[in-house]
């Protein structure tokens, strides 16, 4: 795609869009992942994946979620039943682009980096990559309906436990 | 590395017992790349289906040696290390591809697809004047080559001259596993790997012990995937056979499972834990069919060193861990299915794949442990492992996994190699 | 807190706060440091504090200024009294969420991560983590009367002279 | 300069500079390197040098291109001619502030990270700095007159062949 | 590392020398781990008021071994190795929690609160079936124990059987000063570490070195906040005592400057540099209280090898310094006041913070000259300090600070040690 | 290292081949620092015009050793180590700057601009406690001295007592190099730097070798910028002399190509692959000047060891290879111009920039080989480079550069220093 198929139009990104792009974020970085499912519709679509399994289209992914009760699953992986060393996770989102603008249904792009710093202090970038979501107005909110992440990197440090 | 003295003096308990410094010592970890990954193994190079044009290549590491995996023009497999022999630049630097010939982009020296040097630029000089001698063979500047054997569509390879034929080397049980498990065609339904902070000799044990299984994977334990009550069995390879206890197989039928009493005891965390809101929302997850007609939902062979093939529940993976350095190792999955599946299949594969790599339900703990033993190990250079569960032999026993014969057997066979 | 009660309203945010968050990032990082004070109220509270601290309660931070002339203190350590490698910083701010809005007091959060490049060339992400910031419209223009930093580490990377 | 004379007023960004911008990141990153001289008018100035070249007003550059000629024939170098390990960047950029603003022609300062991933997977912060761009509208598209980019780093690791 | 060859050859002139290899030299570190961290000292762990409920703990390192320090069922302090007896898991890694009883999560060996093993899951394996070998004794795979000792609230261990009661390696100097600083109780105000990019015995140099402070840190001295000429002394114990010169206190009272002829001299940066516009814009970071009625503002008292307790102004701070690896060390700090301040103490306390930390306007630089140090030993292996301020042994000058008296008494704790 | 044992047991084939280890192993980079970067060498350390006034300094490293450069009181050139007398702080950390006397952050001692101790802080104590003893001598604490000599502008020194003089040194190849290159006054166009993780003998390896030049920078292949069968040739002293090979010129005509036959040979890269789309679209870039009025457009002179100075085009820049470890260097470019240039050919140089540096269309590669042939030497370290390229001497072809002469000759000069 180029340049001028890639922006519909050059429509603002709506302050309700940003306040759910942002919210995700804090819910995860800042403790409170039990927020993280409802930022999405039910069914919904979220998905890690690389960004090489995604050039070469192979259909195999690090995370896959196509409903709200799977994101909470995985919600309880983190509190309760999967065993790792705590962590938390920073996101940077920027470069928001988009893709496609409808009142009720917006694709954008984005970029993202994200640091993973253990209790002892270490901290390190942990994951860069690209985002591509579809947001959908529903009962007066808007919420993910499709978040793709595709990581830059084949190779994960030691493992992914909170969302990307 | 000085050949006089000991390298390791490993405890007199014998394989129950694994010295600490075997784990970060660099001496001894530049000794396993000399005497194990370049010596008397064969070495999982990757599968048929990833090369099938003249040309495909894939990459892969042999210890610390970078190996070129192709298809040669003959439709043979070669597998080439991975520096020109002029000046030891690295051919290839893409993990796949396709090369009509191996050209070297500093003086753009050409190998063919089996490494013989085919042409060096100016080598008649320019105008008579420069060039290569007189006495300079060509043929004496080719690549380095491993030896290559495959089995049911795996590729080995090794540099060693000496060691048996693939199918000895494997012993009757590993290849009755392949048989079983790879004897249709595969699809590769993608890749992924995880950077280990740990001793590659650390996941390798994790692979070989089903002791932990149950107890480190509380997920699995819990939705009662898995647990030792099961019918299941570890298998070494034939009683006395020389490689006894080099190669790993590890099995399970979760719809077997007698029931919990030992997992309702109170004393492991998996089984006390009081998971608050535990219990799946979607339980489409651990949907599952019999993969191979045997009621199997896990199936978990190793081949010593360093590689595993996995079938837990209807995910396919083979998985290889590069060692890097003495305290950190790359663990590399190639996912797969076959190439029948039908949609469903693929879909209920891929939906499944949440119980494995670094995302795993049920494997996420494994490369996280080995770098809490890592850490742990410091200041204890003089200390060992425990392993005696199961008793001290390498012998297995029958329908129980129950044991850590698997981790004896690990390191029965790489004190022969290392010669410690 | 969750998703809910954080975004009080999808208020955008002002250009003229945009900016003045823009603003804070530039005069630490293209070396107009001078300028940083003036981007606060007289009194207000400048803070940079670590999320254990943060979560546990421990009123102990690393940095604390309280008046503008704290602030110029600082201005003054880095200048000339206090002795350190001459270094750069890079800020990055993304995740900007409105928490609370009204014409002339704002509570913003946001994510930033902060790279520091030394002369020698070496360069590594130094701090991330959140700021909470009060920022108020006092004769005509926005200025931080509140910037709570938390660093996501507790461990810092040598020493912190310049602002986060 | 200081934060008052910076900010010739308080613009909010035109959703098609930021679209311009986010698009300049997305052509790099996303492997459509095609598509990124036309971002630019020509003639135009895309410059790469260091923090200490430009203070120390050294003219002495990393990269110069002057003309959509020269943007296009560093696309060729990328895609045909020069020889490198294939990677990837990842661009983050923030702190976005309008420096000048006009119907036509805009001055913005903004802070970028850009992120390296080698097929290996291993994968590190690049570069982080300064973009100083003019933007301007031409033919009814916005369109980079100028970017000059000031690296904080004066070490480089190893080549930068991929625009920053 | 090998005995027989000197590992370090010291320059004859002694503790008024410290060669620059022993900064940097792999060899020497591991030296270190052994003879010093592991050998008869006692280790500074932390205070009875972090761990104050039954299975409340906290981590600490002592050198390269990882330790859990926790308040054990008795009431008493545990202080075990934080490495599981069977095959070295870390058993815990938040840095502050409580554990009613140490699971290690691989395979779930549970030990009590004295290190005790109390189970192993499948001991008795399955249907009888696998499991320990009847001659395996849970009383011989506990994990290793600190021996731990009290002062004032503060924790002591040691990995050394040898070493004499705390008391006694203290000696009465020290003692005193816990007796005067930490005689009411205390409450943690918060924590922060620094990373060092320098070897562990730069830092503790610095802490031992009053010299430096009113030149390095010219705040304080244009502040007049600390100066060589106000009074003060530096203690290193009972002169001819075995431990002589081990653990330093250096202390001076602000109030009694006598004026700077000395400062005012144009030899040196704090005393001649002009700060333009230098001078407080809001001196309420330097308001202060008379701490403990006898008018002292500096007081550093160190601990051979590793441990500060500091009060500057208000600010009271305990300091450890863990080092990891040869160039790289973490100083962890535990900022204090105490449990019956009011708030305006407290408030005190922490806009006096400003002073100490990575952001201290008189702390800022010590972690700093560490690394200018390191960067310096470049090339310089055969070289070595010269330490001749205030003469050539370990003797204090009565109220005189400007000595390097302390660091002689550190690098003769060093020697001792170390055997060289 | 141990003298003893053979640090490196070379090939018989001589320098023909470089066995791999000497790219990595860490005792024999220890050795390097020692026996040639503070053996018998001349080492760059920068322009006269980098340090016009009394006081200006500019910092370089000497293998492992910093270096501070600086124009003295009397208006010569001083270099001293980066490294107080004192505790061994580094004096000095900014790259560029002014000085007028050197006072250490630490505890202020000062040194004159030759490196003269001049003042100690409290040298006579307080009020006559403490302080210096009376033995201590200034005159023994100053700061280590390099040996320093210029030519044409450009400064040199050394840590040797024993190297001959710089002239001497070079021999008048290089000194008819730096009259031709170096005759009138340079102007600073700016720096900047590459990090490279690859040994430091890498990059200068290709520098000493032409016969890359043509083939992996096939951007200037193309365009007919640079190719072996222009008029050229290497120069590397006069044969017999006892540095011969050790220092190498490489220069070629642009306007001389006779034509590409060899080019047009199918056997490599740069001489068949086909760019879709290749060609300038813009050629500005390579407008360019006969800048000596020789016609010469290409003229590298390497200084061994690690010393570059280029014309390309219009491009003049020094390079300085600084090791640091065994697997990284750093490459330190400095760009030049003519202080009587004009403004079109100011425009003209920084325009032709886009042909050097990290992104230079005719050096991009440079850096890059040399990680590739760090990473090809996994595994290999008992096996060697080939050279045998234009013979197996290090005698030149007259107007050839179809030959690894150049490389021969670096490691000629190596195994002498070495003694290997
Ligand atoms: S190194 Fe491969 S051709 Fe020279
Ligand atoms: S390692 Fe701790 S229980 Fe096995
Ligand atoms: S180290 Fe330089 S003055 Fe003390
Ligand atoms: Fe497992
Ligand atoms: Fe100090
Ligand atoms: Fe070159």
């Amino acid at each position: 795609m180029n340049a001028t198929e890639v922006v519909i139009d050059n429509a603002h990104v709506p302050a309700a869009i940003s306040a759910l792009m942002a919210d995700y974020a804090h819910c995860i970085d800042n403790d409170r992942i039990e927020d993280w499912p409802a930022l999405f519709t039910d069914p919904c679509l979220y998905k890690i994946t690389t960004r090489d399994n995604y050039i070469r289209g192979f259909p195999a992914c690090i995370m896959l979620c196509d409903s709200r009760g799977m994101l909470m699953d995985r919600v309880v992986s983190v509190r309760s039943t999967n065993v790792f060393e705590p962590h938390r996770y920073r996101h940077m989102v920027s470069c928001i682009q988009v893709v496609e603008a409808a009142r009720d249904a917006w694709r954008l792009q984005s970029n993202y980096l994200v640091t993973r710093t253990m209790l002892d202090g270490t901290m390190a970038v942990f994951s860069t990559g690209e985002y591509q979501d579809r947001i959908v107005l529903t009962d007066g909110a808007y919420r993910f309906n499709e978040r793709i992440v595709i990581c830059d990197h084949g190779m994960i440090n030691n493992l992914i436990a909170l969302p990307l | 590395m000085d050949q006089d003295q000991a390298l390791i003096s490993w405890p007199e308990e014998g394989v129950t017992r694994a010295p600490f410094s075997v784990y970060s010592d660099p001496a001894v970890h530049e000794a396993e790349m000399t005497r194990i990954f370049r010596g008397a193994i064969w070495h999982y190079l990757g599968l048929e289906i990833e090369i099938p044009e003249t040309g495909d290549y894939r990459l892969m590491e042999v210890g610390d040696t970078p190996v070129i995996v192709l298809r040669n023009g003959a439709g043979g497999i070669s597998a080439l290390v991975n520096r020109c022999a002029h000046r030891g630049t690295t051919l290839l630097f893409e993990p796949f591809g396709n090369a009509k010939e191996l050209m070297c982009v500093y003086h753009n020296w050409l190998f063919d697809l089996d490494g013989d040097l085919k042409s060096v630029p100016f080598d008649r000089g320019i105008n008579g004047k420069g060039g290569m001698p007189d006495t300079f063979r060509k043929a004496d500047h080719g690549l380095d080559r491993l030896r290559v054997e495959t089995i049911n569509g795996l590729i080995f390879g090794t540099l060693s001259d000496d060691v048996e034929p693939l199918r000895d080397y494997l012993g009757p049980q590993v290849v009755g596993s392949f048989e079983r498990s790879a004897g249709r065609k595969f699809r590769v339904l993608g890749y992924y790997s995880q950077w280990l902070s740990s001793n590659w000799k650390l996941y390798c044990e994790n692979a070989s012990d089903p002791y932990h299984a149950t107890i480190l994977h509380a997920w699995a334990t819990k939705l009662k995937l898995n647990r030792l009550t099961m019918e299941g069995a570890i298998e070494m390879g034939r009683e006395g056979w020389d490689r006894e206890g080099w190669h790993q197989l590890s099995w399970s039928k979760m719809a077997t499972d007698k029931g919990g009493e030992v997992y309702d005891r109170a004393e492991f965390r998996s089984g006390t834990e009081s998971f608050e809101a535990f219990g799946l929302h979607d339980t489409s997850v651990i949907e599952q069919w019999d993969e191979y007609g045997d009621g199997i939902t896990t199936f978990i062979q190793t081949v010593f060193p360093n590689f595993v093939f996995q079938q837990i529940h209807n995910t396919l993976a083979t998985r290889v861990l590069v060692p890097r350095g003495p305290e950190g190792s790359e663990l590399i999955w190639t996912i797969l299915g076959f190439a029948d599946d039908d949609e469903k299949q693929t879909a209920g594969r891929i939906k499944q794949g949440n119980l494995i790599g670094p995302s795993g339900f049920i494997s996420l703990e494994d490369g996280m442990v080995g770098s809490l033993v890592q850490r742990g190990l410091g200041g204890g250079r003089d200390k060992a492992t425990v392993m005696e569960m199961g008793g001290r032999s390498i012998k297995t026993i029958s329908n129980s996994r129950a044991s850590e014969c698997g981790v004896r057997g690990l390191w029965t066979a790489y004190r022969a190699l290392m010669g410690v």
